[in-house]
């Protein structure tokens, strides 16, 4: 087992690794930008190292600084997290010629289902489901006879595509030929290249996802979906294992066919394969996220595995104990992800200092967190300042209880999305489950009705620590300029 | 006792007038009185027993914006002490109207440039920081007179970044 | 369902009982002592209400403030946690005469089981085992043949023995006659009574416990056992599940006496049936706690089901859905109960105001605490403040997590426990699951050895914030009484 | 520089003198300089750079008495600014020592009497707090020549209990 591992990374997921170095017995490293040196995950560590300022290109994104503290310090191994320099191929390279071991699939297998369209390819030799599609289609007969094939609606779409433009919606044989010419003109006006395909439209699907681990003898296992389908602008938001709309039999071919495709890549650690799934429950590949994900607290809790210490473990050579037959769901676990913005302001960032923070507690609750009282969170990296992660017999349960531990979270000083999450958990076709990736930005769009109820109580509250500062003010502040600066400070 | 004008979001003010007398505070809202147990555990945070519901609070203040923190809602609204009257700038309902950063940022994308006419809330500029891009808002429907950003663009937080009138 | 549950206790205990209730979507009533005005338990609570000064007695065991809340709120059902009314019979029956639920077994089961005596004859009429003994013996002959019945080593003790007075520990029929005589003469001098009986003499028996919860049709069900072992003046400080020696077989069959017992008692709801089990793994029936446990968390969260929901459901009359093969332990639990006292001070209370408080987080941990940042720690009640349960896929894994989750709080303004589990955690015999009702007196006995390290930086840290301290007190204190009050307020 | 005495639970003491710049302490610690990175959090709360190591601390004061919460263990000391000397009391090994109650409680038994010989750390009396009870040992050998509270009798946090000298 390794004596001393590097995490490069920050915030949340670099607590994570650190939390499980310290259980395993392992000396953690953290590194840090400028703005970062007294941030959790510095002060988690059992050393810690400056790699730059504060933004991440001259930081986080520095393979040579990493790896200058991770020789200096002889950490054994290095853990990427997520983002920053998790899914760059070169980096697992650059830590081998180093002789530092990369706590992740190998460069190789990285690379492969890391690019979308050799991911594609790979899934297809293994019989793994992918959107039907068409190659180019050159003539309206052609299309016709292909668009049967696939089965109404299709998108039509031009290969060059973006944007939104070159993009219908086609939804019959009679419409394809209504718009196959107007289509036509529009890519030829819009792209060098004119040519246009046919996909299969899946409405409203979900976004379901299965986990991954394989160990260097490639021994692969397959935990439980995870559904992430509330994505704001493509950024999960909430995530949920089990899918409400997944039996053991779906859960099985899915598992099976994510298993496949890790195997056919040379997959090493752990790593996720990203499916839609459509009203039919047919799941069609997406993406392979060559990483631990944000979301794998889910997982471990709904299965009761350490995924970050089999990471650790695999890395270190050790192979798989577990049997695929160990690896059950038990209850229902959900994640809402508290990012530092501004809900009532288009989720508008909203970095600052942690003035006051009481997280959730009790039965079934576990709060990944990267901030604490008093830490900034710097307007340089991502908002996600922690976790909620909620335990319940049923989903219903695991629902009511994540309501009760947002109440109990207490922040101040920087805006969160728990509000939202207090009025997410509680809209209709969330409690029954019926989700889509198109339906939190529906949710948006509709009015965020606030009801008035509490406001006496709040300004209540508020006059009364108001009067509470004046009567010090009025105390101890002799000069205009003290009654100044304390307002400043306020 | 201390008079305060609260605005809420809804674009209603109440009035407030506190007394205290160790744990034990006398309230008048909108003339209603009230009588509350009151404790302040520190600088942000206090108990406050509101007729048979304790409740904790939780307020964080920002010059006279207060957002409130009360069984597990937040609350936002801007506090005026009457002793000290209301700053001129709050009351600019009409003339010239100044935007400034909420935070540092990057300027991603100019929407408006000086001279056009905008709608109430509508996008004037595309402000990045964490990785989100937002656009920031014309406060009122008026006339860009200025912009004093350009694309591309960091400024820092308070940097004036448009003006309209 | 219930729509308003009052909760007749304080502390952990019940914020426990007041999360279940928000979770549940049932209004949770809260009574307080005068200390206890702005304590946890009451901010937790959607209304609370006096009943009387700190004295448990003028308060939390007051019968009549609480019924008489009950009914002016107009609760439906009181939850009375464990400790001052839990157990007293009295209490479900003004309940049923005030026409209130009580969440917990009736009068009657509580009587039968509460007392010693008719509880151990119970526990013979459905043949669950307890710890053999003889009936009064009269003359050495019959006083050996017992002996040899029951085996060596036995307890030679006084009837009305107490105070370790006339009891004598015989390993051999030739210490039998040795000891015989003299013990019948001392037993004489000592007490009225100069009755002696045989009783098998259990060395560092284990105490091992089995929940049950049984619901108003009768159906019993039993959970995995509990190892309380660790326990200091009768006093549970560590539990676990499950335990390190019991087996699939040994488990069904404590569980089977201990449901055999609550269904022959006529019981209903939540209860505990506690056993001694020897170094051949016999288990001996001790005592049944008619109430939720301090360790109930424990079975929670390796079973991955809630007791607290399961007490109100059945109390309003619910039936028990599981199924007893559904209920089964996955990984490992360790509770540690954080009290307010100092282990370096032979565990004195350490009452006081919590200044600063911050609660070990991420996978695997739970905290069930009745503090918060400013609250206070009144001197009347008992001095557990909060517990500290965590989740292992293996016990070796959950063991080095209560490390690590001890390692993350940081309390200040009062004294507690922490630093005892921190030792605790480390100790061989804890390692090795080698664990028995003595044990803990046993490394109580042997000299706490601190290792010197660390001091340096405590010392800088603390003559760091000092010389902050001070800087502020020269800027902003005038004069010498400034200083003084300084110094009382630090 | 502020020259400070540190009185450890092991009987040891050494000195430490602090001079802090912004956010950098130089420091002597038995006359060995060092130089750290320090910010405070809060009243109770700083972070440390310890040549690598950046830790976060919790330092709870009482008068003299400080308790440092650092990497999860618990310090005790004693810190005395050389600026006031040492308190006579605290000097006293000598002469009469009182012992005061740490806390309320209950005296539940006397074990000793006036004119009785104790030994050093032999208990005294019984004190109930918390549902627990607590032997309250002398501080040193000699003879009880005081004990100012009765059995059952409930006393504040200060009372004095007994003298021994």
């Amino acid at each position: 087992m390794f004596k001393k591992i590097l995490v490069a990374n920050r915030g949340e997921i670099a607590v994570r690794v650190l939390r499980a170095c310290r259980e395993a017995g392992i000396s953690g490293v953290a590194v840090y930008s400028d703005v970062d040196r007294a941030a959790l995950h510095v002060l988690k560590a059992d050393e810690a190292y400056p790699i730059g300022p504060a933004p991440a290109l001259e930081s986080y994104l520095r393979m040579d600084h990493i790896l200058e503290v991770a020789k200096r310090c002889r950490a054994e191994a290095i853990h990427p997290g997520y983002g920053f320099l998790a899914e760059n191929p070169e980096f697992p390279e650059a830590c081998e010629k180093a002789g530092i071991v990369f706590i992740g699939p190998g460069a190789q297998a990285m690379r492969l289902l890391g690019n979308k369209i050799s991911a594609l390819r790979t899934a297809r030799e293994v019989k793994v489901p992918s959107v039907p599609s068409s190659g180019a289609v050159e003539d309206l007969a052609t299309a016709r006879k292909l668009a049967k094939e696939i089965g109404y609606p299709v998108m039509l779409k031009a290969s060059a595509g973006g944007g939104g433009k070159g993009l219908r919606l086609v939804q019959s044989e009679k419409e394809l030929e209504q718009l196959w010419q107007i289509t036509r003109d529009e890519v030829a006006a819009s792209f060098k290249d004119p040519t246009v395909f046919l996909e299969k439209y899946l409405p409203a699907p979900r976004h379901i996802e299965i986990q991954v681990m394989a160990d260097q003898d490639g021994k692969v296992i397959y935990f439980p979906e995870r559904e992430c389908s509330l994505q704001r602008r493509h950024q999960k938001i909430l995530e949920e294992s089990p899918s409400p709309i997944v039996d053991p039999s779906l859960r099985r071919r899915m598992g099976e066919a994510a298993a496949r495709l890790a195997k056919k890549a040379g997959y090493q650690n752990a790593g996720t394969v990203e499916f839609l799934v459509d009203r039919d429950r047919n799941f069609y590949f997406l993406e392979m996220n060559t990483r631990l994900q944000v979301e794998h607290p889910v997982t471990e809790m709904v299965t009761g595995v350490d995924l970050l210490h089999w990471q650790i473990r695999i890395a270190a050579g050790e192979k798989i104990s577990l049997r695929q037959d160990e690896i059950q769901p038990r209850g229902h676990v959900l994640e809402c992800r508290i990012n530092a913005e501004d809900p009532e302001n288009q989720f508008a960032p909203s970095p600052g200092r942690i003035q006051c923070l009481e997280e959730p507690g009790g039965p079934g609750v576990r709060c990944d967190s990267g901030v604490y009282a008093g830490s900034e969170v710097p307007i340089h990296y991502d908002p996600l300042i922690s976790k909620l992660v909620v335990y319940g017999a049923t989903r219903e349960e695991a629902l009511a209880r994540s309501l009760r531990a947002l109440s109990e979270y207490r922040i101040a000083g920087i805006r969160t999305s728990i509000p939202f999450f207090q009025t997410l958990l509680t809209h209709p076709r969330v409690l029954a489950g019926d989700l889509s990736t198109e339906l939190l930005s529906e949710i948006l769009q509709q009015p965020q009705t606030q009801d008035g109820e509490g406001w006496q109580e709040a300004v209540i509250a508020a006059a009364l620590m108001y009067q509470q500062s004046q009567r010090r003010r009025i105390e101890s502040a002799p000069s205009r300029w003290r009654t100044s600066a304390w307002d400043e400070r306020c | 006792m201390l008079k305060l004008e609260a605005h809420l979001p809804d674009g209603k003010s109440h009035t407030v007038e506190v007394q205290v007398q160790d744990e034990k505070a006398e309230i008048l809202l909108d003339g209603r009185p009230l009588s509350v147990w009151f404790r302040k555990l520190n600088e942000s945070r206090c108990v406050i027993d509101l007729q048979g519901q304790m409740v904790d609070v939780v307020v964080h203040r920002s010059g006279r914006r207060h957002t409130v923190i009360l069984g597990g809602r937040t609350y936002r609204m801007e506090l005026f002490d009457q002793r000290f009257g209301r700053a001129a700038e709050e009351d600019a309902g009409e003339g010239i109207q100044s935007v400034r950063a909420e935070m540092p940022g990057r300027v991603v994308r100019l929407l408006k440039g000086v001279g056009e006419q905008v709608r109430k809330n509508e996008g004037i500029l595309v402000l990045e920081a964490m990785k989100m891009q937002n656009e920031v808002r014309s406060p009122r429907a008026g006339l860009i007179s200025q912009v004093a950003v350009q694309e591309g663009e960091s400024v820092p937080a308070g940097q004036l970044l448009f003006e309209v009138r």
